[in-house]
């Protein structure tokens, strides 16, 4: 990981009702990252507003160009969604363990919800340069809320129907995952559905690896600010022992941290 | 273009020599390694480890930290591995790194103290001490003893008894009359204090109606408490004479001078590592730039020069 | 479109009926005519005027305020027309405005404060009044009465057995122990509480090498501070019965909401009242909207519903 | 005086090496200033950073046009410099007051230092108008902060003679003030230049204004923050009681409060 001071943006656009995708050139961050990684962005340099950073995942690797897609939440999204190609960031990256790719698995199954989407692009990217049999299955809230993909499809499902079938995401993943051999899936999203979706694999003996979220302040370890619950009861940082994590490592009975 | 002159930045603190007076906060530079490619133990005048306690602590449930206008609420609850895994496992890395090595430490009782005192004085690589006195007493009914004069004596005197290398005691800014507590801890046998640690503080979820912590409470830092360590530093600087080290929403060089000026030998960097970790870096540099430019040649010399 | 529903803001502290739970604080509202234009009195549920004093007092050398990161010093030092002049020449023009006017009021002695609180009692067109205990005692040797618990109920008590209407009591942050101050002001006969008042601060120019202030340091107010208002108003409403107003860094509907939820029955509204003049008007639709959407028709259900 | 929330700006030009001026429509503040008053500004409404307002005076009032002449002091006037016509300010206006004309006397001389240029525009439109013989008497470190001025300049100094005479403009003030008549000063610039200023017309016995310049809260004479010493020893609010005062009005002995 290295601290990249006053990184010029090379786009910010918006992509759906509330996400942007916002790409910046980092040859040496570009080389280094994986999927499931994330960025911790400083959005205002030289200025305290907003104080903490904020972590978004890579969404995607082009060349030595990096590419974060994100939703506007609350202020530091807000004005991170204003910020032009003049303007400049202080990104620090790439961060935490990304997704393990089992190379052994026949086919790895990407389980997106909302903004669960953003690491996906690389991952995706990623399993095709590997020659990994892939699928995304992506819900959404709605089709305004979509947001476009390079990753083969395999179902849509939207919660007001307006795109795919009409429901939740992991309501497609029971007969899914009966219909392929030996997959693996990779899932982020919020955190009521990755635990349906690691309740489902569990069931089921699947290996499933979820990207969570937490609020963040280091980002690399040092704090302890960022942790959840693990199964063992003990407290474990999402920052660097994840954001990636097998599903059973998860304590999953625990309130949501974000 | 005239040659730059060379800024001597070497502070004392009661014996204990630094390159600079920049040292990492307790509790947001972890164990020193966890920030490799983003900063260096060695880029900072000491390094503070996070709190040790003799046993290990899984500290408080999530979430543990929630941003404020221009500051952040923790309630990390003094996780941490425990003494026997902090000498084991974390200190060889730390030490690799051939910084000077502060160690925390906090007790429930002046017992545990004491024996994680003795612990520490045997570690030839430690040379220095900080005793964190803002955790709860349990034997005096719960009240830290951070917050009672007679109570910070009473802990100081009995770690001052087997520590035996440079003792520095981390005062509380939750108090009335922060002179008091340092006179008081002087008196008990502290070489130098560091002043503050983080004030009291809560924030509310509006939609879940909830607290945002999971501890409900938390420390507040950062830049929105610089007034209130500013004005503890002060106080304090005009009621012991044993070096004080000052912190508390240090963000950049023009911080620092201000506790520096107001009577500060040295200054931690706590929040500031989160936000941008080469700060101590960037501290430093200004810090000589401000000297260039006021030819001082001696860091020291800014200690305590406010008019008032 | 539905109909709006009306929402039902009014609030009671201890008997004093408010029509609504915006309160204007001490020292930000003068004498209540000030920001004629900007803002009526009769925009709060209540105007609390500048500290008054038995003598005018002239106040601190300027300079007496400077921003910090997001909150601002005052060392104001209590200037103010003294009781003759605010009740001959101040009080008519505010009784005017038609507003609920409670006076706040501070004396070095317990004997000045009574005195005052005697005057005050006599005025028909004043309701209630909140001592100001955070200011320095000269009898006690300059500790406030404000961070002694035994100090502020006896200032209490005294003041209870002359004054007959509401007594509120705002209480400083200085203190390691909120719950013990709230506890025997209520004892000694409070009927409400405010709380906080400022924090001690200071601020360094570093050109100057000087304090920024004329009076060396001062009390922080703004957003900085709330989150350690939450966290003494937490406190305090889990220790006492009376009614509480909570106040600090108070700046839009969000932040009130996060007080009434935590305890508050009232909040005042303070360095806002600079920041932006209709700030009393603008917490006041807002938290009308936050009961529509969440089916809420009295403000008072609000009070205290935090879950932990 | 009024509060006009998000009012869109007009103009926001640089005039001179750290000066810009700024412009934005408010018809009733345009109608009711008078010269010498001022402007209390939020400059990032629904952000509390920086929290407090800026107070600028009005540097001019064109139609329905109220101007403002600023120099970039710190982090708030640095922000104001950055904001583009398409962003909104929140202001307070018009506060305090403002420069006394006395329509008796036969001579106006204005005497600006440095930013202190800021109320003349105004000052001497109104003199025009009023067909009073005035002129400016204008110093400043050097010709690179000069800012261009519509009143009849009479002289200029320069602190580096790169325009004007070289020196203070109060080594200019005596001679002008013995070859003209029945005179009266106003005069705006840095507390030294404006004691000098008082002291010169003191001691020749010619009534002088002077605005000053202190650190504002609320602006309105609420919370007492902005106070100077008066000559009586006693504090008196500038922002409410002045900015413009009677040169013997004020104690010229106490530190400059900014
Ligand atoms: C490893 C990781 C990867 C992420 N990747 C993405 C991504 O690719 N795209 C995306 O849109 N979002 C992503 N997020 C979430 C994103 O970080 C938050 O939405 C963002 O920080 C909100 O900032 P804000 O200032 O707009 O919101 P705020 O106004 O601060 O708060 C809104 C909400 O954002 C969340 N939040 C606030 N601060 C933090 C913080 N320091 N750390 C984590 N969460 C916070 C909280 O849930 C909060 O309730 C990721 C989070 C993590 C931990
Ligand atoms: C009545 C009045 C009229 C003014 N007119 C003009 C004008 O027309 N043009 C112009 O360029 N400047 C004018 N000023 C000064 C201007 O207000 C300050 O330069 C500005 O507030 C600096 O803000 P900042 O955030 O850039 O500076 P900061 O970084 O906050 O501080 C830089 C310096 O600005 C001054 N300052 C900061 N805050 C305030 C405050 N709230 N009130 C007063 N001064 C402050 C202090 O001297 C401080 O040291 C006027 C001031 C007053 C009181
Ligand atoms: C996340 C976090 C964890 C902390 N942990 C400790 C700790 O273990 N021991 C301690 O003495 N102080 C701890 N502190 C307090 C800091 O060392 C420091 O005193 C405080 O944050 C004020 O400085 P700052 O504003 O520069 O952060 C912690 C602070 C933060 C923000
Ligand atoms: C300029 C100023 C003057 C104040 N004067 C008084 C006062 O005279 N009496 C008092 O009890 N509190 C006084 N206060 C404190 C406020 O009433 C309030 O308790 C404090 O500012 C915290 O609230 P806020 O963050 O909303 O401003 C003053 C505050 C400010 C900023
Ligand atoms: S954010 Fe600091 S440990 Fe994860
Ligand atoms: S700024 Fe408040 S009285 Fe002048």
């Amino acid at each position: 990981m290295k601290q990249y001071h006053s990184i010029q943006i090379a786009s910010n656009a918006r992509v759906s009702d509330k996400a942007y995708t916002l790409s910046f050139k980092i040859p040496g961050l570009a080389k280094s990252a994986d999927p499931g990684q994330f960025v911790h962005i400083r959005l205002s340099p030289g200025s305290n507003h907003p104080l903490l950073r904020r972590p978004f995942s890579i969404n995607d690797i082009r060349g030595d160009k990096v590419e974060i897609l994100y939703e506007v939440k609350g202020s530091g999204t807000e004005l991170l969604s204003q910020i032009s190609p003049k303007d400049t960031l202080d990104v620090i990256g790439p961060l935490g363990k990304g997704f393990d790719i089992d190379l052994r698995k026949r086919y790895h199954l990407l389980v997106a919800g909302g903004m669960g989407i953003a690491p996906m692009g690389f991952l995706g990217r990623r399993l095709k340069s590997l020659k990994l049999k892939h699928e995304l299955l992506y819900g959404c809230r709605s089709s305004s809320e979509l947001i476009p993909s390079d990753i083969k499809i395999c179902s849509i499902s939207s919660d007001d129907g307006s795109c795919g079938k009409k429901g939740l995401v992991t309501s497609l993943l029971p007969d899914k995952l009966e219909s392929c051999q030996n997959p693996v899936v990779y899932a982020c999203g919020p955190w009521p559905m990755l635990k349906a979706v690691a309740r489902i694999c569990q069931n089921k003996n699947i290996p499933c690896q979820v990207s969570l979220e937490s609020f963040m302040a280091c980002g690399v370890g040092a704090c302890q600010g960022c942790v959840v619950r693990s199964s063992d009861g003990s407290y474990i940082s999402v920052c660097d022992k994840g954001p990636v994590f097998d599903s059973r490592l998860i304590d999953w009975d625990q309130d949501c941290v974000v | 273009m005239k040659k730059l002159k060379k800024i001597d930045l070497r502070v004392s603190l009661a014996g204990l020599k630094l390159k600079n007076p920049v040292i990492a906060a307790s509790g947001t530079f972890g164990y020193g390694t966890e920030y490799t490619g983003l900063a260096e133990p060695g880029d900072f005048g000491a390094v503070i480890t996070k709190t040790i306690t003799l046993a290990p602590r899984p500290g408080n449930r999530p979430p543990r930290i929630c941003e404020t206008a221009s500051g952040m609420l923790n309630s990390i609850g003094l996780a941490n591995v425990g003494f026997e895994a902090f000498k084991n496992d974390k200190l060889p890395r730390l030490v690799e790194k051939k910084a000077v090595i502060i160690a925390n430490i906090a007790g429930n009782t002046i017992e545990e103290y004491v024996e994680l005192a003795k612990k520490i004085n045997k570690i030839s690589h430690i040379p220095a001490l900080e005793l964190n006195i803002s955790c709860p007493n349990v034997k005096q009914g719960g009240i830290a003893f951070g917050t009672d004069p007679s109570s910070a004596a009473a802990l100081t005197k009995a770690v001052r008894k087997v520590y035996k290398k440079t003792l520095i005691v981390k005062l509380s800014p939750n108090v009335s009359d922060i002179a008091a507590i340092a006179r008081a801890v002087e008196k008990a046998g502290a070489d130098a204090l560091s002043l503050i640690n983080t004030l009291y503080g809560m924030a509310v979820d509006i939609k879940k109606r909830r607290p945002v912590l999971g501890n409900i409470t938390g420390g507040l830092s950062g830049p929105a408490i610089k007034p209130v360590a500013l004005y503890n530093l002060y106080k304090a600087y005009h009621s012991v004479k044993i070096p004080l080290i000052g912190l508390g929403g240090i963000m950049d060089h023009r911080d620092a001078l201000e506790f520096l000026i107001t009577g500060a030998v040295a200054v931690q960097i706590g929040t500031a590592n989160f936000v941008n970790p080469s700060a101590a870096k960037d501290i430093l540099s200004g810090l000589a730039g401000y000297c260039r430019e006021n030819n001082i040649t001696k860091i020291t010399k800014l200690t305590g020069i406010l008019k008032c």
